[in-house]
């Protein structure tokens, strides 16, 4: 075990993958000498070369784009979006493309190819360097996609992803790229996709959580201490989605609030509550409640803890749903 | 030796038209040639069969190359094996250069999954619906290939039209930037769908945009077959020598629907399609072979019979393909599919059986 | 009254609008000479000029970036996006500036542009020309999201779009583009957005339906009429959500299937799924059913009857609803 | 008389070096001279301030433009007030040389809501974040005025590396197919963060891109706030005149961190730096007008007192922005807010409240 801050767990997760695999290459915006603006990639450039380690063009599509290529000629391209709101000039590709290709070849070639990309608020940063956008991500298909919690989830999941044969779309929690170190198991080590987590055992109310939302449950949790016995389940995988956790979870506690911070329409929240509709409607013992961003333009970041779910709107959730 | 002229408009030709306008010559086998009509006769066949098709209601919508068929043969013919075809669906049929059966492209306009072939099969990525995206597919490659150490070649074909989208952009910058071993090769058939060249760009010429990506910028006549074979031989050399793309913009003129579901006579010049189609690309090359004694009246009237004899075991095959199942809809999406697949198909059979 | 196909409504809604309207314009690819590929634009650039009804270059971000320029300069642009996923090139100004321009001026200025493009399946055509795009609209700040089901619909919600002072998306559902004539006001004629429908009344079961799935809806009711009593509620605009008419509907029947075509992750059923877990918990007598698009690459259409909601699919879900 | 010299590598050039290199002259009278020398010195005290602000925790992340002021500054003097500004991050101040008060700018990387100008106001749209995105703004304002009957010209600001976006060459393209009275100004500061020009395209140079929208390429010293200016005079009487878009690619040296979260020194030239902050664009036309007798020391000081004064009173404005209300969450996203947002607020109320 070592001690690692989450963006360095993927630096460590990518320097064994490509290690490991000499298919394996990173491309992006200022991924190579810089080492990346978070420094996630740092050091891949002096190991491994400026030909596995490639600084591109500014240009999303054309990322994305080369990258379905890449696959096509051999390599397993782990492409970097420099900030969430900048990957959107590729979501065509995405789209288009990324998604689609191994069903075009009716499942002939593979796209084993990774999109990691830090995401979320309450950095303090100027407009766009905010945004959560995995619902145009999870709602594509073809792609699965995956929101680490935590340093041993973020490698593990990048090398899950970077093994995988399929496309997958690694979502980072900027926020805690470096709020504290945690222990992450050295060399090779692989989180599966599609497995929950429960990352706290609780009999009353269920948190469902991915991403930054995790530690926010669980100071939720926390505060709830004297009131309720709450479980937190760390969805890990969005696509696939661990169907049989959430159900378990909720069967057991029959009170579920689920907390996204990205704008509530159509955010996860919806599908995870439109499951629990579906499948545990017999086990609910209230409402499914969402604790979410807001279906506005995320703020300027003097007010951004309006708009972030916070503890205290997950303590009111939780209140209301015990005593609904 | 080859002898490629310049034409009018800047245009590289070889062919003459048999009066004042003088023919060159290409560095070609009299075999290749035959081979090279064969090809071209090969695609004109299959794109008359498919519009007739197409109105018998065994195909769907189609898009018609009648007359790109130089553009797609002569380039082709400069490549080799190992080298990657990234198509639009305007070249649905380039595959069948490579002997991708007709069945297989005829089933993908019918919309059976017979239709989807194995690109690393046949060197011929999937047909790329959406305009100029599969540029950057097309430099991936080739710059994937090169990191590989491999000397294959990539080329993209794509419009006029195609040249305005971002995707277009970011691809031909990528491959400037990473001396990919490509080429974008722009059919200018001067129409993007009833969008005129002149509405699509202020640029002097398509080929003018190279300069923008450091890259050598070509103009050839579109309905000479030579000289796009002779541009694009160029290319694959200078792109296999290690010295990075090309843009080939080959000129034509879009003499026939932009599919079978378009109505041209809304927008186009009916005297300037009469012009194109009377100097179509296949009579041009097969007057100038006769004008040199490489081809016969026997000859073209066997090729013809084999293209026509190719298209009607295609179509038949095609038909006979079995129905789709169903169960098709959850498979090749993910090489391990989710356990919802597995769940919502159970539901389907039920659903279906019942 | 005139008897109108939906496309025929559609355009008269967009001549109606810019007669009354002199800064109303239309702007997209091949919507001048041709009037647009499925002819909803026919017209407009005889009667108005090139000036006002522009084809364009290809390229839907220029056409959806330069709208945004054109709003600043005065202007009502209506942007014809061809096909659904050809407006995917356009989803990065759609997120980062046309839901955002207005918020960035604290209100100052106005983005009074539209967004409409024919959506769906069923069509029989070539990959790519039948998606169902809507998640990814209706995720973003900023939009209205209206999606008509019918002639009159169709013209008076896209009256509404143009006179609206946000920025609206309209689907048209091509599969009904010329299925049938229906009766249209003459005139003008505006559908306020944000008011859902009741399209059928009925004490059992709620159909919850919007665009090309309303009529499969009304044939799913048709089939099961000796059944069950059915009621419709056609949502006709997705954002914003007329959320009383469906909750009054819900508290009704207590039975709710959500049809839509969409993949299922994050589409719009789920959202509506969810409104109902958190809002209708104990109006509902069993689960919410969706029945929707797989979360698969929309197929070859020989099979794309197997991947689209059926009545049959609808049928089954209402009687599974009603014998738990 | 305008006097323009040709310099390093073909790129205009009107101030000297007071030794080899001879002066050229440009149209401007003592007091115009004047004018455009309070823009510079604004605009540096603005950054330098700026840069100090954040360390002292007062401002958050800011992107410097320190060299960049002869750029910002001597383009926005060719313009009419009504002519419109679209600025990239990098000019953020830019509103300050129509009025704009520093307090606002100085907001906006506060995070602060006061920081969100009306562009109407001032003719200066929003801050982009986005890379390239607002090109087709400012192309479609442009060409939008146009149809208005307006001569009203816009700008769009953005660097090198925005060359290589599909945004930009989407508006590029739209900019020459309408006539758009546009001037896409490329700041070419040789980095896009870590990222050298010379790996972000294969064209010789920017302006070369140019001729791929049919629209003129100029090519400025950067650093010479007297071609800039002669550049953008020309090249907005020609917007203005109906003869469409111009290209401008001004040349300097990054030489400050990409934003005040970079560390350069892992990546950057530093000799390189050290020269061209040696020759930095403020002292460069300090020393110009002097060696005309256009300024004198005296005036450089209060030049200088003033903008620090403004900066003074900037800051200080900024700071007494009473705390924004959670409030405005919901405000301003639509005319006519959906009732969600009104629970929403409400929700939000009682549990900030309690
Ligand atoms: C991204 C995208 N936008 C729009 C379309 C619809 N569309 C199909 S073909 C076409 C015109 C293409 O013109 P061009 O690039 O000149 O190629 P051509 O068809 O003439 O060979 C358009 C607009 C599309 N397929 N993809
Ligand atoms: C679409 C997009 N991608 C990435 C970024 C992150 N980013 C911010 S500035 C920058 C470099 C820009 O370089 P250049 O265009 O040369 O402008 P400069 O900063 O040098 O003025 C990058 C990559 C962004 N803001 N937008
Ligand atoms: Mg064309
Ligand atoms: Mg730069």
């Amino acid at each position: 075990m070592a001690e690692l801050l989450l963006v360095e767990a993927v630096n460590d997760a990518l320097h064994i993958e490509m290690e490991r695999d000499g298919t394996v290459m990173v491309i992006g915006e200022d991924v190579g000498r810089l080492g990346g603006v978070f420094r996630a990639t740092a050091g891949l450039h002096e190991r491994f070369g400026a030909d596995r380690c490639v600084d591109t063009p500014l240009a999303e599509a054309g990322i994305l784009g080369a990258a379905v290529g890449l696959c096509m000629a051999g390599w397993r391209p782990v492409c970097e979006m420099q900030y969430d709101a900048f990957s959107y000039p590729a979501l065509d590709q995405l789209i288009n493309h990324v998604g689609r290709y191994r069903w075009r070849t009716r499942g002939k070639m593979s796209f084993p190819l990774v999109i990691r990309m830090p995401y979320g608020g309450g950095v303090r940063a100027p407009e766009l360097h905010d945004d959560s956008p995995e619902t145009y991500y999870v709602h594509t298909p073809g792609v699965k996609v995956a929101i680490p919690s935590n340093p041993a989830d973020a490698k593990g999941l990048l090398a899950a992803a970077i093994r995988d044969p399929d496309p997958v779309v690694i979502f980072e929690p900027k926020l805690h790229y470096r709020t504290g170190k945690a222990e992450v198991p050295q060399g090779e080590h692989v989180v599966p996709l599609g497995e929950a987590r429960v990352a706290r055992e609780g009999t009353d109310v269920t948190l469902v959580a991915y991403g930054a939302m995790v530690p926010l449950a669980e100071r939720a949790a926390d505060a709830l201490d004297a009131e309720a016995s709450i479980e937190i389940v760390d969805l890990r995988t969005l696509k696939p989605l661990d169907e049989d956790a959430l159900l378990a979870s909720a069967a057991k506690t029959g009170r579920v609030v689920v907390i996204q911070e990205a704008p509530r329409t159509c955010g996860f929240a919806a599908e995870v509550a439109a499951v629990l509709a579906e499948k545990a409607i017999y086990d609910l013992q209230g409402p499914v409640l969402r604790v979410t961003g807001y279906d506005v333009p995320y703020p300027y970041w003097q007010i951004e803890d309006a708009y972030m779910p916070s503890v205290e709107r997950v303590v009111d959730a939780v209140r209301r749903l015990l005593a609904a | 030796m080859s002898k490629v002229l310049p034409a009018e408009g800047g245009l590289r030709r070889v062919i003459g038209d048999g009066h004042e306008l003088p023919d060159g010559e290409v560095d070609l086998t009299p075999e290749q040639h035959l081979d090279l009509y064969r090809d071209l006769v090969l695609l004109r066949t299959y794109d008359e069969r498919s519009v007739v098709y197409h109105r018998q209601g065994r195909i769907g919508t189609y898009a018609i190359f009648w007359n790109h068929e130089a553009m797609q043969a002569g380039s082709a013919f400069a490549l080799e094996e190992r080298d990657w075809i990234f198509p639009s669906y305007r070249e649905s049929a380039i595959g069948l250069l490579r002997g991708l059966p007709a069945s297989t492209v005829l089933s993908w306009w019918r919309g059976h999954p017979a239709g989807w072939w194995n690109p690393e099969k046949w060197g011929v990525a999937s047909i790329c619906v959406p305009i100029a995206t599969h540029v950057p597919h097309a430099v991936g490659f080739a710059w994937g290939s090169r990191l590989k150490g491999d000397d294959r070649v990539a080329i993209a074909y794509f419009g006029d039209g195609a040249t305005s989208e971002g995707a277009f952009h970011e691809g031909a910058t990528f491959a400037g930037v990473f001396n990919a071993p490509a080429i974008l090769f722009c059919n200018n058939n001067q129409w993007a769908i009833s969008t005129p060249v002149s509405a699509q760009t202020a640029a002097a010429t398509l080929a003018d945009k190279a300069i923008g990506y450091g890259m050598p910028g070509v103009r050839v006549d579109g309905g000479d077959v030579l000289a796009v074979y002779e541009a694009t031989r160029e290319a694959v050399a200078r792109a296999r020598g290690g010295d990075g793309p090309t843009f080939i913009e080959a000129v034509t003129y879009r003499a026939a629907p932009h599919a079978t579901a378009d109505d041209p006579s809304i927008y186009i010049d009916e005297e300037r399609v009469e012009e194109e189609r009377e100097n179509e690309c296949v009579g041009r090359y097969e007057r100038y072979l006769k004008r040199f004694d490489l081809l016969t009246d026997a000859q073209v009237e066997e090729i013809r019979a084999e293209g026509l004899e190719l298209m009607r075991a295609g179509i038949a095959e095609a038909e006979a393909e079995p129905p789709a199942d169903p169960g098709l809809v959850f498979e090749h999406a993910f090489a391990d599919p989710p356990a919802s697949f597995r769940d919502d198909l159970a539901e389907l059979r039920r659903i279906l059986g019942g």
